[in-house]
């Protein structure tokens, strides 16, 4: 794993990025993100990622709610859904129920995902649904310019937290493994190359899978979850992690002080497709 | 005794007693079994709002040969099987009306507590000993409510083959044992009946068309409404429980897996419409059923629904409120919340039938109308309709489209696709993910043809536009009555516009006035948004006063078609829980009917 | 702990009750729950609980969703707010914040907590607001008369699921712990006495409390949590079992073929109104 | 150059380009000062929805000597910091009108996009070197918008010593460096300005009274809702961030805790209006604040709001819809949600103010309505109103009072406590926990006096009927203006009618109107529901022609008035997400005059 504390632009790397073939998976609007902005690398890593797995654009969906993280969908050159404030999740059931053969992805904000969004998560991961949830975490509200978000530090100050945030922040990862995600990881914007993996992993899993991606917001945030910060804080986490052990990721998710990067669990069982398909079969059987 | 076979019918049964007495099912024997002899039913339930405990239940129907469009507020036939809840309703008894009563009460009851003691001169007692028959054929009370259901059978002379078949099929798959004590109870309880002395009116007329039997089904609004719904082809609904939609989201559960369909208990209100609106846009005819607090969650999803201009249909059955208000009581408040519930000029297509009938052809054209206009639909019944049970011919032919969609059509690779491009009738060719070449991305931020978020100013109007103009196209959606005028043709001198289940009380009072010499006419307004003006402005031209029944406080309907229209109308509300009375409509006829005969002598 | 698999009705006991001073805490309104509910050992409980605290009437507020468990309030004879499904925590956020010398008791139903009301549990208990929460979870929507909930298991037969639940039910206990919660406990409706003790000690506890209580619905559940069930699963957590250790918490509450009955975890750290205090002292040292 | 002291002033500046060129500062410091010297400001700043790129920003400040009430249509001088973005605005300057622009690009510039090949042939160019200026006395070009501040109050003679102040302000806690940095680029500009040679009509005249100087404060429409809730006594604050709301969120977060009162970030809307009943239940003066979508997730709790009778205040600042709309662009379409998004009869009380100083009325006035009417008051604002900046005097006075709650007069013990007593007027005295042998329970089902849910048809009945006719009292509220009609008196060829912040435009064009000899009159409704009729009426009566111009596609309003009073109104929609535009409305009013005149001839 590099050590990449500055995000990758694709500016930047035009050229490799026009011979990989992974401008396909990109739409012509340019990301209206703050040079700088963590979220360029989430853009950049799953476009790498459809490419090496071959997905159709067609046939792939990017669902999101409202945010900076979830100005998303405009970016890629798929079919995408840009929903409402914390109601991704449940637009992306909907879309996935209605069509199981889709490949769906839905982002989010830090906000979108546990504040007002927050009644949803419990669901989509205990149903298993066969999605792909990439949280964009940036320990703020970028959108509205600036105020605490759940994931906000004790003592950050804000426009909403002059006097400095009291509230103990959540932790997402806890709460993911909590619900029965059937995969969930940890991976930072500042090093693209092991979140393209995640993003790849995450991707394939069939079930509900959870990448939870640090991400500095530059303009919102000089103080706490900076590249500055992260970069001397991030880490793999150990090489004999065994992802099925349920309680050894749970430890791990506790150590917020050292966000560990990697695959925390991972675990095959039916998807809410299988169950459906089932009451379908139990209800054919009776006619 | 033979049948009177040139009587007409119209009789109205009620029973009454508390939760555990099985009054519901006796009900229910008794009204299936009329609809199955070719008799018009309508019937009509009102339970307590807790689980359980010692409320009232009562089971009303209405049995005649002739089409009627409501409940009486009159009964002819009130059958207890509780006094203590019974008694307050001895009142709605007719002059000549009979009472049906448990002789034996298990214990001596206090002076004033014995329904007897509370009849009016003129209506007729009949005290049977229901206990007793129960226990003597079957050895348990419990059958009582058969024996009450046999006995009114027997005395108005029912057909009694026909309540054996209701019974059976009602108890298949219950053990033989069981089955057959509950008919002998219904055996010995018609024998009584058939045996005592009764006036001539106590027996029942002729059914409408014994021939056309088998085509009329009963059923109640919410399951014509599921019928709808499978008719219509329903892939996906996700819905959370609420009186009174429940029952929509359980008969679907059991339908939808049969064909392939899915249907999912979301989280809550909110999840619901979300996946409705996601389904939607993945192409899938989907739904949700909910009531007005569950509307006002969904109240900004829908407005995402009108922005990124997405199919979804959503039952609303309306209750007592405002706020969780009377879950078990019906009322007609929720239309402000269905027509003007959402941020921003984000107007939608709103359906309401006035009969189970309606309840069946507007869910399935809702799917329908939602697939052509891109929009969401809210299809607005309430308690009353939901929960009332009418018998109705479903037509044998399915009668909605498979795919209303405006297709897309585009050379591959030639020119970039707009999900909202601007055409005449503003409707846009839609396709859906998985379509080769057609990626989009739709949002609830204002956009441009492309999808594109836009919010310069030309963009804003011209989509506004757009979204209102498209609407206005679905007033003339074809295979349903969008609006429909009955009685006297031409000028009027009242005229009563009205929706929902109350149109049939309003029908009734209309149909009295008539015989009483008034001119008067009523319409019914099925589509409440966009409104039909046209019909409207005519039929109010015609009409020397306009008066608009409804069961709310705050006048929702007349306020609405005033502010469409420009005209004034008389409103009439009542927000008691129950339905409109067919005498409090007609009274105000009359005093409209005066009033515009005072205006034209002056 | 006693092992009693039939509720206590009020109606039973009244003489014992009478003599008690319990009745000061009821209203002159007899639950409307079915015979047999379970939830007629909690508002027992509630009201011996408040007498052994010396709780005063006037300065307790009950507050509940809607639902059969969110009844509570009437049958209490301290003020009372039976606010909307799924709300309860927020309404009671806004009572304590706006007088803290409030002694404020939270009720509700599964569906009321895990499903519609999903997003406002992290923030109660992160935020650790000195409030009481007694979940009622009976695995069932009762006054809705019987579909499925989010603790209703697989398998389970309702009018929502005629071809039987295929989700993974959620586990209420893993998630308060890792929300944050500062005091977590499971107790069962069968068990009137440890109930009694268990709402004791939550209402003790400075903070967030949360009491799970495992409680039949006899009317639409014959096979599931019933007290037959419950009755032969139940059991206390292990006498060493140390409160002050989530990971042993966090163990304790991944067994739930056999749900223990126990405190699982407590532990003291500044609530709410610390919080804002301190936010009021740092504005203050501004102005 | 010595200042023309009788010259009336009336001059509108706006400062354009892209978000990174310091333009709303720009246009902050010259509103601030124009106020500071005794001027009427009204100024309004335009930006893009997204957090930064290279959207377009525009400051708009309009001072004058007398009072007016909004900002012009067309400008008197443009100043452009990024000429792509300033050329479009080119033609919004008036004939002879200024416009003033970056001599010194960067680079050569292709053709065309250089703003002076774009002027009118009667508009005034004045190129000026604000980089180069920039780099010269600060040696950096981050002051441009300084320089350009500075120049343009040489160029009309504004009082540069307030400049000085505000600016010291500004900076005030900032190392003295840089504000002296800053400072000299003001006067590099200043200096370059009054030195240019300019014709009589640049100058500024006289302010309206400079004896009044210091009352005269400038505030934008949040910030005097922030004031009057502070004033009011506000207890409790929980909100959601959501644009246009969200600054009274960030204001009262730092000003509350100073007062021991509490502000909490909740996580969502629901909560946030949850948490303010709860609180208010309590006994707190509580509120929340929010736009059109949040508003739409509060519809359920406000519904419960109306039938527990519980005081919350709500601020909604409307934007552009519907669904997520236009989020940094005005609207005043959210008025159907704000009175009809409810279930149920659920009406509750909603004033919208026309100006900034309405805002702190209307803020303040809230808290006591909600406290005495026991119920919901949504105060609805717009971004127009919100984001608007106004010289306003605030009374020297508090004129809120502490406590308006209906008091129990209880004998303790002797009675029990019944919250929800019928009383004449429908309010009931109301006790909070902590109050001694009060204690009841409040719930969303309907409910008896003692607050026990009762579906019984004559509790539905009259609770209905209190719950609705104790807001028919708001309307004689003390204090506050609730409707208000300006311009000629007695009978009028053509009345508007208005609400929000749509109101200045209208009393502009009304004005404008009777110079030109229409007999007309305005009248500003401040109370939206329940609707002042009285006056409404009266209005009505004396007007040929009404006209309703508001910011909406729906024509929200229009339908709101012609429903409640049964009397058609001409409807002037807009949906650009900009303001009205007085000439749109006075050419409106001409029509109508000469059809009124029509009429009259026929
Ligand atoms: C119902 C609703 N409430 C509030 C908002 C305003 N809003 C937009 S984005 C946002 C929060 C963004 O924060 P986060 O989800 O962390 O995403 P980020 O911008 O940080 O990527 C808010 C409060 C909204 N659009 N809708
Ligand atoms: C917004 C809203 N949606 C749905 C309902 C209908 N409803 C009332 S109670 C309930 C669920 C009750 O289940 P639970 O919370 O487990 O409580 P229980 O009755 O089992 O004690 C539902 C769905 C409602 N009142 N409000
Ligand atoms: S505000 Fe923050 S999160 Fe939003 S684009 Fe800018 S840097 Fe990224
Ligand atoms: S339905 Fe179930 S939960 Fe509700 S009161 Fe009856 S037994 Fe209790
Ligand atoms: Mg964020
Ligand atoms: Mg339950």
């Amino acid at each position: 794993m590099m050590n990449i504390h500055q995000p990758v632009y694709l500016e930047d790397k035009l050229e490799e990025v026009e011979s990989s073939g992974k401008l396909a998976y990109r739409s012509q609007t340019l990301p209206t993100w703050c040079p700088g902005c963590g979220y360029f690398s989430i853009v950049e890593g799953v476009s790498k990622a459809m490419t090496d797995l071959g997905l159709n654009q067609k046939d792939t969906v990017c669902v999101s709610g409202i945010g900076c993280a979830s100005r998303f969908p405009f970016f890629m050159n798929t079919f995408g859904f840009h929903s409402l404030h914390g109601r991704a999740l449940p637009v992306a059931t909907g879309i996935k129920v209605a069509n199981d053969d889709l490949t769906v992805i839905v982002v989010g904000g830090d906000g979108d995902a546990f504040a007002i969004g927050g009644a949803h998560i419990p669901h989509a991961a205990r149903r298993n649904i066969d999605i792909t949830y990439i949280l964009f975490d940036n320990g703020v509200y970028g959108l509205t310019k600036g105020q605490t978000s759940p994931t906000s530090i004790v003592g950050f100050k804000t426009t909403t937290t002059p006097y400095l945030n009291v509230d103990q922040p959540l932790n997402p990862l806890m709460m993911l493994l909590s619900y029965g995600a059937s995969w969930v990881a940890q991976a930072y914007a500042g090093e693209p190359h092991h979140l393209t993996e995640m993003i790849e992993a995450a991707v394939a899993h069939r079930g509900f899978s959870y990448l939870h991606v640090l991400s500095p917001c530059v303009t919102f945030d000089k103080t706490s979850m900076t590249y500055k910060n992260l970069g001397m804080t991030v880490r793999p986490l150990p090489g004999d992690h065994d992802t099925s052990d349920f309680a050894a990721a749970m430890a791990a998710a506790q150590n917020t002080d050292l966000p560990q990067l990697g695959v925390y669990f991972a675990k095959e069982r039916p998807t809410l497709a299988d169950g459906l398909n089932e009451i379908a079969a139990r209800a054919e059987a009776t006619v | 005794m033979a049948k009177n076979a040139k009587q007409r019918t119209d009789i109205q049964i009620a029973i009454c007693g508390s939760a555990g007495d099985g009054t519901i099912a006796a009900g229910d024997i008794l009204k299936q079994a009329m609809a199955k002899a070719g008799y018009n039913v309508i019937a009509f339930d009102v339970y307590p709002p807790e689980i359980r405990g010692f409320g009232k239940c009562i089971a009303r129907a209405r049995i005649t040969s002739e089409q009627v469009y409501s409940l009486k507020s009159e009964s002819d036939c009130l059958v207890s099987l509780d006094d203590s809840h019974a008694i307050p309703h001895v009142p709605e008894v007719c002059k000549y009306g009979t009472v049906i009563y448990e002789d034996t009460p298990m214990s001596e009851m206090a002076e004033g507590t014995h329904i007897s003691s509370h009849l009016a001169s003129a209506q007729l007692p009949y005290g049977v000993a229901f206990r007793e028959i129960s226990e003597r054929v079957t050895s348990s009370a419990r059958s009582r409510n058969i024996v009450a259901v046999g006995y009114l059978a027997g005395l108005y002379d029912m057909p009694a083959e026909i309540f054996h078949q209701v019974i059976g099929r009602k108890f298949s798959g219950k053990p033989k044992e069981l089955t057959d004590s509950v008919l002998s109870a219904f055996d010995a309880g018609f024998q009584t009946g058939a045996e005592t002395f009764r006036l001539h009116f106590d027996r029942i007329g002729a059914s409408r068309s014994k021939s056309k039997q088998s085509d009329l089904v009963m059923m109640s609004g919410n399951a014509a409404t599921v019928r709808g719904c499978l008719d219509a082809g329903i892939d996906t609904f996700f819905g959370y429980p609420i009186t009174p939609a429940t029952t929509i989201m359980e008969m679907l559960a059991r339908e939808m897996p049969k064909r392939g369909a899915r249907l999912l208990q979301t989280e809550d209100e909110i999840s619901a419409i979300a996946a409705t609106l996601g389904a939607g846009y993945a192409g899938a005819r989907a739904a949700t059923a909910t009531s007005g607090p569950g509307l006002a969650l969904m109240s900004e999803m829908m407005g995402l629904g009108a922005m990124a201009e997405l199919p979804a249909v959503a039952f609303v059955s309306q209750r007592g409120g405002p706020s969780t208000g009377m879950p078990t009581k019906t009322e007609q408040s929720d239309l402000n919340l269905a027509v003007f519930g959402v941020a921003g000029d984000g107007q939608r297509i709103i359906l309401a039938p006035t009969n189970v009938e309606g309840c069946y052809k507007c869910a399935g054209k809702a799917f329908e109308m939602a697939e052509k206009y891109q929009t969401p639909v809210i299809v607005l019944l309430d308690l009353y309709l939901s929960n009332r049970y009418e018998a109705v011919e479903l037509p044998v032919e399915n009668p909605f489209s498979e795919n209303c969609s405006k297709p897309v059509k585009k050379k591959p690779g030639k020119t970039k696709y707009s999900r909202f491009k601007l055409t005449s009738d503003g409707i846009s060719p839609r396709a859906i993910p998985g379509d080769e070449d057609c990626m989009h991305t739709v949002t609830g931020l204002e956009h441009n043809e492309q999808g594109r978020p836009n919010d310069q100013p030309e963009i804003h109007q011209i989509m506004s536009a757009k979204r209102h103009e498209k609407l206005l196209t679905a007033v003339k959606h074809p295979g349903i009555t969008i609006s429909k005028r009955f009685g006297d043709k031409g000028k009027v001198d009242v005229g009563i516009l009205g929706w929902g289940s109350t149109f049939g009380e309003i029908l009734e009072a209309m149909i009295e006035a008539r015989k009483e010499g008034i001119r008067c006419s009523a319409m019914k307004v099925v589509m409440l948004s966009p409104l039909p003006l046209g019909p409207i402005h005519a039929f109010m031209d015609d009409c020397g006063e306009v008066l608009v029944p409804e069961l709310n406080y705050e006048a929702q309907f007349a306020a609405l078609v005033t502010g469409a229209t420009g005209r004034p109308v008389h409103r009439l509300n009542r927000v008691t829980g129950t339905p409109m009375r067919v005498r409090e409509i007609l009274a105000e006829i009359r005093r409209l009917a005066g009033q515009t005969e005072m205006i034209a002598a002056e």
